[in-house]
């Protein structure tokens, strides 16, 4: 791998360049680059403070022996605190978020995130709390478990659920070893898990860390599962299929029972993929279309943010034939005494064992319930009404304009497409990503499904106002009008007014610069 | 009450005469009738943000353990450090909080920045020159450093010393059901791990979680995993691990703490292929357990079959200095089925906390908590084990960061009552292990003890001055 | 005055026009406008959520007599809680702050604030209190004021203070009738209060509200009072003269000595303008110097944020003989019990009474305290060392590149001058420092102090590091020979770059718009 | 150890070297030998953060009466309202808080705009087209309210209704001594103003701190000062003082509350000249008194004698909408004796605050929250007034917000005896007035209380059980 050569050794010998940094370039500048914080850093500056403690000083030399002692610190940056928020407030100024604008990005989720939810994410009586401290110790916490629980099976239908997966995927995975627990102890070996086309790249990538094979089956002409190829492709050797309802396309499986009686009549199971569980809310309930298997994205439904790519959650509920073998230990409520209710732990019997260090990401947790309990059900039902009144909004605001491939009433996102655009006049989905960067919004998601051609996934979410969504319906407009007048013009120029212009992914991947030691 | 949704009546009725329908209602048409709840979801009706706050702030205060109520002396993973109030106020900015994963790099500099200055320090403290933009925690990384390593050795066995954390090889264990991998626990002796002469049998236990074609005997192994310093806060020989990989051609993962990292040879120098970690010790919350940060590095060969996400500099069209995420194709969405990990959402929020409080503690800062940390465990230790009835776990093997003590009286009723007094004792063996475990003869009498740079003198001698009535009635 | 006919009357039947904002627009898009939050209005939209008290719902034609009761309700914005987020965070990337980058604002002190002052400020036990609890139920706030007293009479040499003023200039008006107060009880009128002609214009207007006239006397051609026509102005009808040392040309005073003994000699009072006390931190007090009243400015000295524009505080110190007169209630250390100290309040026997609602800016009082103790008496040294080391480190830099004045070591602040720029290329300071926000960093102070032609006053404060002096250095360097090589070229196009151009100050006066209301 | 200080020794040296100089204290050479501080400030050394933090929470802890343990029922110009997580996110944006008086409008948009919207809500809170961008605290504002209505009237007479906070009154009577007016106040009847006939003498103990020119006869008041509601809750006849005013050619000052606004008809439409007010209940926290908000609204023809800042819609040199600071030349930095006022730096972070409060709450939740209010205090006062010896202070006259009772026992001892009960029962008259006052009969047996939204009905009637345990007993 030819990049390999340019990168150093071990570069705990490297110590931070010289100090070069201009911490005064802000980002009111448009363009200005930022300085890495090594470059800011000056040899001996310093800014951390720790407490006087009165334990003995001993020398490092009396504590480490010499073969195990490191022969000089580790390298970091030696900056001022002043120089420290200097930095990562102006990198801060250089990131677009939900609370600067607009995010319609298809499949995330993209909806506002309450502040309440930080409030009570940073509750001393929340965050201090040590993971190991035993039952009596942490019955607040283990009742906000077993509350979450409760709440995310009313709204799945489902009888029991884990909330150790960390995120979506590692929920997928922890319900794939599920199906595996389950046909193991039916002592049945199935080799296959179905997956639509349309699937997201995190269900194959899971089916095969289950140990399983993916079949693929195609979507028909109104963007469903088609029904003769799932029948062509069930046998006794399917474990299961992955679906998420509605689609990928943003539309709802609306043979979903004949799907789900098809699989389970060859004995396979039904897992639901939650990550577009927020069209549905209190509309239908995965439970009641079939599904065995179900996890939910809190970091997208129940509104925890995003973090720049995490952290999320991704809880598993299942229904009762499965509840024997997730994950454990589990938060429950325990017999009630005369001092009220009291929690503690308990491992399923035929657990598949653990899935996170711990008991998954518990302050998530606890945003979620915050989350769901400020809404209520009559909330969160309101939730998906308005996902989905706004998606279509924009649906209609944009036919003509672009591609539809489906042009019916869609779920909580709408698939565009900007084939027509490229044909006529050479200006691709990532063109018209790059340009609606330029107008304050965040692009929607390019190029997924991979099934439509120059995709456009659009995801108001509900937290967007009519007034926000008309003025992404003008920009689109703007842009699908200009490219067709100027013939697609320098559509390849864009964007212009963000903080740095558009970025040449190809010369990262070529010579891979993965640290700042690695090019130095 | 309680809602945050900006439609009016009037606007949503505008809306449906826009697309065409005449209520609410017919959005769902596609929704087969049968299926559509009735009556509404079975949830209370929505409370105001006041109410539901304080129902949660309730819920917390139910919580005895929290830090500011016992001084805690519990890790195993999870430890009290020092997060000034800079660290948090700068990892808070909503920047930061509420955007997605950088899919459009021109307007994410800001966390590809962060990203990329957090794996320069993350390799940094591993000894490698590649470092991934984080995974969800440290058992996760550990899961996809053995992934890795079975892959790069094409050999499905693994050793797993006793000295990993008992949680994480659990973990290992669960996963392994899906991946087939042969998993063998190496015990301890004397909080050392004892690498075995044979190839030998994989775990019975974990053999039957395993996949039909996992063999029980897998020959010898692609992968050993060993901590530094392990979860009993031993320092493990890894020059015989590193020697022990070469002889059986595996590959080397070692499970390092990042704080120890400040005064250890780092396991790069070592010679480990693949260095794992926990990073909630670097500016993350104890928060019962997560949001934690999954630490991983690697060697250069081993760059295209790294997990998650990996930012690399490059320019943007005007030649200005700019980052991307890159090596794109080992991923989920653009692999698929062979996609080296199915990671997606990461733990970004943490990668850039612990850039930032690593950018708080500096070159010396860094060292210094290291080193207090060792003073206070070694300071605790000695008083503790001046006490009758308490004995060294781990015998005198040097230990730093965290100790294991034998207790004359089970460790759990220590816990209890220490609880009484104000302290949160450490964390009993037995309720990590589950029972029974290779790693220590009799974990229910077994304290795992871990002193931070936050515990004074004070502190530590009124805790034991606890721990000796508390072991004594 | 012509624009009066553009204010209507009565606003309270004007309700908030009907929506147009286009929540989306982001400042990563540079010049774009945020629309007002009255803009981004619509009618029946609301964020605010209250707790269920259960307190009987009585309509408001219980509560209120019709003739009290308003028709209508007060209009305000009616807008989401994400459009309240996305409209506020938008505006604060149209910002710059401290926190973004240098901000080398003479006679302003614009240093780094401490991330821990802003947790102290926000501790429950602090932030919760209310004002009117009793003595014993407010401990520890009376505990930490008197420690912020003590710690003041330390830092500048006086024998008490009174911490109820909430800025400087309140601390000033204290300080006159605190004057008034002593001439007063020795049965003097006087009615003259001297002023060096570089003084800052609150001490002025001060002076008037003081019931004083203004003399002023000049400075001398070191930049120093004039002693001579100090001298010729004074007489027993001069109550006092109002000084900062160092002055306001970062000049120390050299002869303070004198200056004192003349004017204590004709019985005046000498007041001390603790504006630029930063330089002298731990160096020399104003009390040694002969000063009976000094003021600081908290949020200059002691790190409070400026708040773009407050809070702040403006404790009064005072010499022994002026204790008596103090602004009153003071909080106080009484005797200790077994229960160890107890404090209460206290008021000085011939106070001049109050001088704010309580007890001053307290929350802002407990930063300072936090600031102090973290530097103690050595911390205090080094903040005043690399102040003035910082501003005579840019005095050299910039030699030759701009006038100086008065080129001779100077405290924590250098006045330069653009008047050869001026004379020679037409760049004024005005341009100098329009053209500096493209380069990042916010301007210096122009045109004061007025005795200066031209003047722009550099603080660069002791927290910046070299390695932003010298960013600040080249970028000034920079202006000036692009000005000598554009001979002035286009400086009147300045700044660029920044969220919105050169703003027409003239018109926003000429028809003022003081309110959204006002020309709609 | 503790400071900020980025400099190192290298750089010191090469600084000084710089410059010229051999040592730091030759950068003190123009400080006279004999001035300068010999072996230090008499100050302790400095600590690190955590043990500043530490020991500044012991003091906080020291504080019972904090509202998170005490419940609180006292008010008087300093409430505890509802200010919700968003609030204090968006007002602590660190752009808001670390920038300087918008000097340079190019790069302060932010804070420029804020304020521009503050000042529309305060204008229409007041009910009046102009209003600036805060003063000092309710005070401060009163004071350049009255100075503005001397100015305007060319009188130094100013009656001030003893129905003003008696605080704010003293503080009036501090500054009078320099700007010589002539304050009498003007008693109350069952908490009304009752407004003399006659001209009448000031009052002697404020005419002494008078200047001297101060004639104790100054003739008819160029100024009438009202409160709306007043301090004692009551609904004063503002209709009345206007046409007082008339009479008198007298400007007319209200000082008003900016939530009972949202109820009560506006001072504005009253005619009130000037309105004035305590913002604090708009945002900002209790905080022991400050910093809080002072809000000052007034006529179009007093804007050329508005103090302090003041900002105004422009357009930047290529068009687009811009803000400023305007109408600059009244100010001390240009006009400097002549100025309107000699404010500089005020509270516009506290009319951020106001800004994003008013924001959240909305034309819908402004109204609400005065709402609740007027009925919490209804509903308590109508349940303290039926325990026996507790009798109103202001006959019937309507009240709204607080209101003022006669207790059987001293105020001060219920106030001790409901803080044992978890309750900080209310402000006790005298406390305020330093013992006996024209507002009040008898001031040490006369309690004031106030109810916000928070007050729940079931706080409200363990309050008046326990008020009737202490007034009892
Ligand atoms: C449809 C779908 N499935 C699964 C996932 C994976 O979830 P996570 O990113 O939390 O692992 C996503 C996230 O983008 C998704 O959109
Ligand atoms: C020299 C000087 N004196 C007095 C003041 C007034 O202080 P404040 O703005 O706190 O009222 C200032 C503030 O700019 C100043 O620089």
């Amino acid at each position: 791998m030819s990049e390999h050569g340019t990168i150093p050794g071990p570069p705990s010998e490297v110590g931070p360049r010289p100090a070069g940094g201009r911490a005064a370039s802000a980002p009111l500048l448009g363009r200005a680059a930022e300085p890495t914080i090594f470059e800011l850093s000056e040899p001996g500056r310093a800014s951390f403070q720790l407490r006087t403690t009165g334990v003995p000083e001993w020398p490092v030399e009396d504590l480490v022996p010499p073969e195990h002692r490191r022969s000089a610190p580790v390298p970091l940056a030696e900056v001022s605190e002043r120089d420290l928020v200097g930095h990562f407030t102006r990198l801060s100024h250089r990131q677009f978020s939900v609370d600067l604008g607009a995010y319609p990005l298809g499949s995330c989720t993209m909806k506002y995130n309450p502040k309440l939810c930080d409030a009570v994410a940073a509750l001393p009586g929340l965050a201090g709390v040590h993971p190991a401290a035993p039952a009596p110790l942490v019955q607040g916490w283990l009742a906000l478990l077993v509350e979450l629980e409760d709440a995310l099976c009313a709204i799945t239908g489902m009888a029991a659920a884990t909330l150790q997966p960390a995120a979506g995927a590692a929920g997928e995975l922890t319900g794939l070893l599920l199906m595996r627990a389950w046909h193991d102890a039916h002592g049945e070996r199935r080799r296959r898990v179905i997956i639509p086309d349309s699937a997201h790249g995190t269900n194959p990538a899971s089916v095969t860390l289950g140990g399983y094979e993916v079949t693929t089956v195609p979507s028909d002409d109104r963007g469903c599962v088609d029904m003769a190829a799932l029948r062509a492709a069930l046998d006794t050797d399917v474990a299961g299929i992955m679906l998420t309802n509605p689609n990928t396309l943003g539309l709802f499986e609306e043979d979903i029972v004949g799907i789900a009686a098809a699989v389970h009549e060859v004995g396979g199971l039904l897992y639901y993929d939650g990550a577009n569980l927020n069209a549905i809310l209190g509309v239908v309930r995965p439970g009641d279309m079939g599904f065995d298997i179900v996890h939910m994205n809190l970091h997208k439904t129940f509104a925890t943010p995003h973090g720049g790519g995490g952290p999320g959650a991704g809880p598993v509920a299942v229904s009762a034939r499965l509840v024997d073998f997730l994950p454990g230990p589990r938060p429950v409520r325990l017999v009630e005494d005369e001092a009220g209710e009291r929690f503690g732990w308990s491992m399923p019997p035929r657990s598949i064992g653990r899935v996170h260090s711990w008991h998954g990401n518990a302050l998530v947790l606890a945003r979620a319930i915050t989350y769901i309990a400020v809404h209520g059900g009559d909330g969160l039902r309101r939730v998906a009404e308005r996902a989905v009144l706004n998606a279509n909004w924009m649906r209609v605001r944009l036919r003509g304009l672009y591609d539809v491939p489906f042009d019916r009433t869609c779920m909580h996102e709408v698939v565009l497409a900007a084939a027509t655009l490229r044909k006529e006049h050479g200006v691709r989905a990532l063109d018209v990503a790059k340009r609606i960067l330029e107008e304050g919004f965040h692009s929607p998601t390019v190029y997924f499904p991979l099934i439509v051609d120059e995709a456009l996934m659009i995801e108001p979410t509900e937290t967007e106002s009519l007034q926000t969504l008309e003025a992404l319906g003008e920009a689109l407009e703007r842009i699908a009008l200009e490219a067709a007048a100027l013939d697609g013009g320098d559509a390849a120029a864009a964007p212009r007014t963000t903080p740095v212009g558009r970025v040449d992914e190809a010369r990262a991947a070529r010579s891979l610069v993965p640290t700042f030691d690695a090019h130095r | 009450m309680g809602d945050y949704l900006p439609h009016t009546e009037a606007e949503i009725a505008a809306m449906l005469d826009f697309i065409g329908l005449g209520s609410l209602d017919e959005l769902f048409e596609a929704v087969p009738e049968a299926l559509r709840i009735v009556g509404g979801l079975d949830l209370p009706v929505g409370q105001s943000e006041p109410d539901v706050l304080a129902h949660v702030e309730a819920l917390a205060d139910a919580n005895a353990a929290r830090a500011d109520r016992l001084v805690c002396f519990a890790g195993a993973g999870a430890y009290d450090h020092e997060v000034p109030p800079v660290v948090r106020a700068l990892a808070g900015r909503s920047e930061f909080v509420t955007s997605y994963t950088p899919y459009q790099p021109e307007v994410a500099q800001g966390v590809l920045q962060a990203m990329f200055e957090f794996q320069t320090m993350a390799a940094r403290l591993a000894g490698l020159p590649v470092a991934n933009a984080s995974l969800y925690d440290g058992a996760s990384a550990l899961v996809e450093g053995v992934n890795l390593g079975v892959a790069a050795s094409g050999r499905p066995g693994v050793w797993v010393s006793a000295g990993i954390h008992p949680h994480w090889r659990r973990v290992l264990g669960t996963f392994a059901a899906g991946t087939g991998h042969q998993l063998r626990t190496i015990p301890l002796l004397d909080g050392r791990t004892v690498w075995p002469a044979d190839a030998g049998p994989a775990d019975a236990g974990l053999a039957d979680a395993g996949p039909p074609e996992g063999t029980a005997h897998p020959g010898p192994p692609g992968v050993l995993v060993v901590g530094y310093p392990n979860y009993l806060g031993c320092l493990e020989d890894l020059g015989e691990a590193r020697r022990r990989c070469d002889e059986l051609g595996a590959q080397l993962v070692v499970a390092a703490d990042p704080v120890a990292a400040g005064i250890l040879r780092s396991p790069g120098e070592w010679g480990a292929d693949v260095v794992v970690g926990e990073g909630q010790a670097l500016g993350t919350a104890l928060g019962f357990g997560g949001p934690y940060l999954g630490l991983f590095a690697c060697s250069a060969a081993h760059v295209r079959r790294l997990p998650g996400r990996l930012v690399g500099e490059t320019v943007d069209r005007t030649g200005t200095t700019a980052y991307v995420t890159t090596l794109r194709a080992r991923e989920q969405d653009i692999r698929r089925e062979r996609a080296t990990s199915n990671v997606c959402t990461n733990q970004t929020l943490m990668a850039v906390t612990a850039a930032i409080q690593l950018g708080w503690l500096g070159t010396a800062g860094l060292a210094e908590v290291a080193l207090r940390c060792a003073r206070g465990a070694r300071y605790c230790r000695q008083a503790l084990l001046g006490l009758d009835g308490v004995t060294p776990l781990t015998g005198d093997t040097p230990v730093v960061r965290e100790f294991a003590v034998h207790t004359p009286v089970p460790a759990a009723t220590v816990i209890d009552r220490l609880a009484e007094e104000g302290f949160l004792a450490g964390v009993a063996l037995d309720a990590l292990t589950g029972g029974e475990d290779p790693s220590c003869a009799d974990p229910a009498q077994a304290l795992l003890v871990a002193v931070t740079e936050r515990r004074t003198a004070r502190q530590i001698d009124t805790y034991v001055t606890a721990f000796d009535k508390a072991v004594r009635s």
